[in-house]
């Protein structure tokens, strides 16, 4: 779960991040009442969940109350890669000496949280990576340890020289592991952390990405969820327990697995159709959600045809196949649906599923070979 | 022989009394499984499909002598059943529980490390020697007794591959899911350590998919060690980048983690990668044959 | 460091631990204030460092003011082994219908926090070891992981058998051991942990000692000593980075290091003397410590003579001898000295006592037999 | 040979430009020890009696190959310190800070048990092999080199020991102070190990105190495994029940941990206790001559 760069900033201020103090504005008026209070020079940013900001114009400078009315009218409803700039945040602006990388990540190799810092800051720290592989310094952090202060200050000393500097930023690199693991976050960044001409230290842009995992120990961090650019049928999947993610195909998938689920939309590639979607309708599942599945699959205009594929372990076909039968008698489904049922209870399922207009089929490679079929003729 | 569980295994089911460790309990006894016992704070006591109920781990193990634990809790008490399992001396944890926190697990597995306990997922399907016994979720009817090893990080589309290595008249000696996590217990590498070592398995069918660098590492490690067949497939070749797929781990981020990768990986160490799912079954007997 | 009941009291309560809020009073009429407050049947709890408070009759209930004011009026000044009492707990009185035991201290065999529960309550947790050691169970607590959800309902079973009293005295295990770890505590205990009649559970009494050497870590806690009740030439050696411990005897010992204080005491008494006191005065010392370690001896009207006892390994001899000769300068010592210093500097600090009133010895054995033969005299 | 400290000790001195680090810096060059190293963040590049300062350990030890560590800081930084030296591969570390905290201590033996490091102290005076080198505060003169292995709760009550263990004509082969808190690195019995190992040491010296039961637990393994002649000498005959005696851990509480008690212990299993510390070379003497 992404969060926007002024709730990044929030939950690093009351950690004790050094973040300019800034205001999210929805329209020209109140960014202009937010500057009144301000004054000074200010950086006008568009809050969304994409990057490359800067570079779509997303984020300029402003010194007086008409420049601030201009920037935020030109941002606010703003495109930027598809999304809709719908706030602002307005926020002191930084006279900026130097700019560094901090960030904290899961590496999945040392299974352990690795802070990482650059020198190289304020771009894309994997151009960097890329670029400059030796800028990069990076340290594993025990779980149980957390940072130890000379690791803290090992990595500090390797964007400063100035010990007062180095000692800030130790601290700095602490509080945002503090912030990372107080909120099960998978990624923390804090890019550019920087260094003003007077040598005090910011947090000029900050990013925080929930682990989802994690959210079963923060339920208040739920709402801090984005719903306005995430789409629907994607936050609708997620609030019935389904795993969903659209493509742009013509064949709707429904499968229990999520692997199986990527193979199902692997076979329907390989045979030369284009799936419209993944989607993992779990384990465990009810009647309930395979009928919000078939919902979400079917408001997708492009869907032309159903594949359904479950090879059941905990999924009990017979419930698969009940669910079916009622989001068709319920939902009104136009679309043929091909389904292949295996597992437990495939039996029942087979006896539900007989005298329906359902399709039967007896592998995933016929399944997906006939769902082709279909999609070319309708 | 077959890895991880056989005719030795006496099973404690920890969760037993909910509906997915009740169901899957149930199922494992009518496998065939030596399920020993259950666990659920404050219903010791009770019976589940015959199996006698405890309050704690420890009292379970030190009543049935139990030496393997599944687990069924939700999500959120997963890591704490995981710390009980291995306090109470088993050996052997398999962790069924989707939705473990990432950072929860970072603990887990450093401090099983240091305590010598192995653990299977979290997010895993089970394990399953085919003619010893089942422990999980995945269903029985579909294995049969032989050769073939299968370590996967997936649920169902193990089943799929068991299924089709079923029906082309071949058996499993062990097929167990490691879990589609970002930090899991066991990973690749560890568990064909034990597949080597295992004189039933005589190919490996290893099942990846998009996410990390897992399938990378173990090509190389089965390029250096590993002296037995193997073959592979990637699921995901058409996932979106940045996109979660379903599974905690199956995310491709900042390019790297694609199926492209990973099966050029593969095939630069001689695995060959099926197409399809079922190509799977084909390419162990030709593997085999040779 | 020992604190006070209602200080470890509201330690607890400020953690969620539950506890019948109470006020502390040091006048029968402040008591009765509170009770006017209060109403109901209250406890009147005197409020010193010692045990056997109930014995002593230090722990009255009341139901009324007049009774109120006369059991603070009793309690207050009373002696209870030496410690005048002069603060009284009021709190409301539980109905106990169980009472139940729950410490937490450090065990040096398994180097980490054990947890001891016994349902054996209100008595003293040694008689209990003593007497029924089967009806105390012990968890030893692995530093890094904390209790585990899974150890404190095994240990809470141990107390109670319904299921929501169980869970409830869980958390309170769970938040106890979380008392210890923030304050770096060496015991927190509650002795009673009581069921009332309704079955709501309460700390009923309360105790809190913290690890000196944690102190550096939370200096707030300082805050928390009780300096009435101690002795105040020990107070006056702590602060002065000595360590102290009055007795009885009459030669006064001045000694660096812990264990050859404590050698120095016994070979006293193995000669047939009495110490007066322990007293370490550290490594590093400077004349200064000297200065207030002779103070502090000779303030005791017991102390007939003074051994030191030097072996220089940090400490340098000179710097002992310099601040010896300073402290008899300023201080005006009235009672003989005898010396013994070998170790670093040895020769130097020689030759400054050369021509003192000191009396110099060759060794611990000779020092101690001069030190009695010296006292045994005047 | 002699135990810990030897010919191939390079010692790393944690905290060099501190009053106390550098003065006994000072002493180890003195008295021979190969100091190779010292780190104070934020002070590389100087010296401190010829010896190199480094920022960090792990700098310190890639580029001079310590493999020892002295720390000097105060307590509040003493677990940082130890975990910065057991991270950058130090094999053996002596912990001279007073004071540490006690749940420090607890985390910090807990992580380097499973890391394989040794830690002496804290709150030790050091480790001396006479004519090979000394690491600490312990004054070097009154060494001299033999076959008494000393180990010891205490500082200053250990040089009282090797001084009339000198002046009775012998002398050590390693002499350490274990350290005088609750929760230490190496106990006696982890000490008495080494010593048992070491051909040089023929006899050994233990000076134990009031507080826990140590050497209790020492006198059981003594009889059980150690081949060597022991004597002891416990110090706090006289200590009031109750009260710290300078040492974190030398407290009586609860009637347990009394000098009495462990006087009982050592002579239970044959050793001989002095009364007085002097007496511990005529005991030893008497030892090595049946």
């Amino acid at each position: 779960m992404k969060l926007q760069e002024y709730q990044a900033k929030d939950i690093m201020e009351s950690a004790g991040i050094p973040v300019k103090p800034g205001k999210v504005a929805t329209t020209p008026q109140e960014a202009v009442a937010i500057y009144r209070e301000m004054g000074g020079q200010v950086v006008v940013k568009s809050q969304v969940l994409v990057g490359g900001r800067g570079k779509a114009g997303g984020i300029k400078l402003a010194t007086n109350e008409t420049e601030v009315r201009e920037k935020a009218s030109a941002i606010l409803g703003m495109d930027i890669k598809g999304i809709t700039v719908k706030k602002v945040l307005i926020a002191p602006a930084v006279n900026i000496a130097a700019e560094t990388y901090i960030g904290i990540v899961i590496d999945r190799k040392t299974q352990s949280p690795v802070i990482m810092v650059s020198p190289a800051g304020g771009i894309d720290i994997e151009e960097v990576a890329k670029k400059t592989p030796e800028k990069i310094f990076m340290t594993a952090i025990n779980p149980f340890l957390g940072v130890l202060p000379y690791q803290a200050r090992a990595l500090a000393s390797k964007l400063f020289q100035d010990p007062a500097q180095i000692k800030k930023t130790a601290r700095v690199i602490t509080l945002l592991y503090q912030v990372f693991v107080d909120n099960d976050a998978s990624l923390a960044e804090i890019n550019p952390f920087c260094a003003d001409d007077t040598g005090e230290l910011w947090a000029v842009d900050a990013k925080i990405l929930l682990d989802d995992n994690g959210l079963v120990k923060h339920p208040q961090n739920e709402s801090l969820r984005n719903l306005d650019e995430e789409i629907p049928e994607e936050v609708e999947a997620r609030n019935s327990g389904l795993s969903f993610v659209k493509l742009d195909g013509n064949i709707g998938c429904m499968v229990n697995g999520a692997g199986l689920a990527m193979a199902t939309m692997d076979i329907v590639k390989y045979f030369g159709g284009e799936p419209a979607n993944f989607l993992d309708i779990g384990g465990s599942s009810s009647p309930e959600k395979v009928i919000t599945a078939m919902n979400i699959i079917t408001n997708d205009p492009n869907v032309k045809v159903i594949m359904v594929n479950i090879f059941g372990g905990i999924t009990r076909c017979d419930d698969v196949a009940n669910g079916i039968i009622e989001a068709h008698n319920k939902v009104g489904i136009k679309v043929p649906i091909v389904i292949r049922l295996t597992g437990t209870n495939e039996e029942e399922a087979r006896k539900i599923l007989s005298d329906t207009a359902l399709i039967p089929v007896g592998s995933m490679s016929e399944g997906a070979q006939k769902a082709i079929e279909i999609a070319q003729t309708r | 022989m077959a890895i991880l569980i056989d005719d030795k295994t006496k099973l404690v089911v920890q969760g037993i009394t909910g509906r997915d460790g009740s169901f899957h309990t149930g199922q494992m006894v009518e496998y065939g499984t030596n399920v020993v016992a259950g666990v659920t704070p404050g219903k010791g006591g009770q019976e589940v499909h015959g199996v006698p109920v405890f309050d704690t781990v420890e009292e379970a193990v030190k009543v049935t002598g139990a030496n393997t634990s599944v687990i069924y809790v939700p999500a959120g008490f997963a890591a704490d059943a995981i710390y009980e399992a291995a306090d109470a001396g088993v050996e052997l944890i398999i962790c069924i529980s989707e939705g473990v926190p990432t950072l929860d697990m970072a603990r887990v597995t450093y401090y099983l490390k240091n305590k010598g306990v192995r653990l299977i997922g979290p997010n895993s399907p089970g394990v399953t020697s085919p003619g010893y016994c089942k422990v999980g979720i995945m269903p029985g009817h579909i294995f049969r007794k032989g050769n073939v090893g299968i370590v996967s990080r997936s649920g169902t589309l193990t089943y799929e591959v068991v299924n089709a290595i079923t029906e082309a008249g071949m058996g499993q000696s062990t097929c167990l899911g490691i879990g589609g996590d970002q930090i899991i217990g066991s990973n690749f590498i560890d568990i064909l350590k034990l597949f080597n070592d295992d004189p039933q398995t005589e190919a490996v069918a290893l099942i990846g998919e998009i996410g990390g660098t897992a399938e990378e590492e173990t090509a190389k490690y089965i390029e250096a060690h590993f002296n037995k067949p193997v073959v592979g497939f990637i699921a995901g070749r058409t996932a979106p980048p940045g996109k979660r797929m379903g599974h905690a781990g199956a995310i491709i981020s900042g390019g790297s983690g694609t199926a492209a990768d990973k099966i050029k990986a593969f095939e630069a160490v001689g695995i060959p990668v099926a197409d399809i799912p079922v190509q799977i079954a084909d390419l162990i007997k030709q593997k085999l044959s040779k």
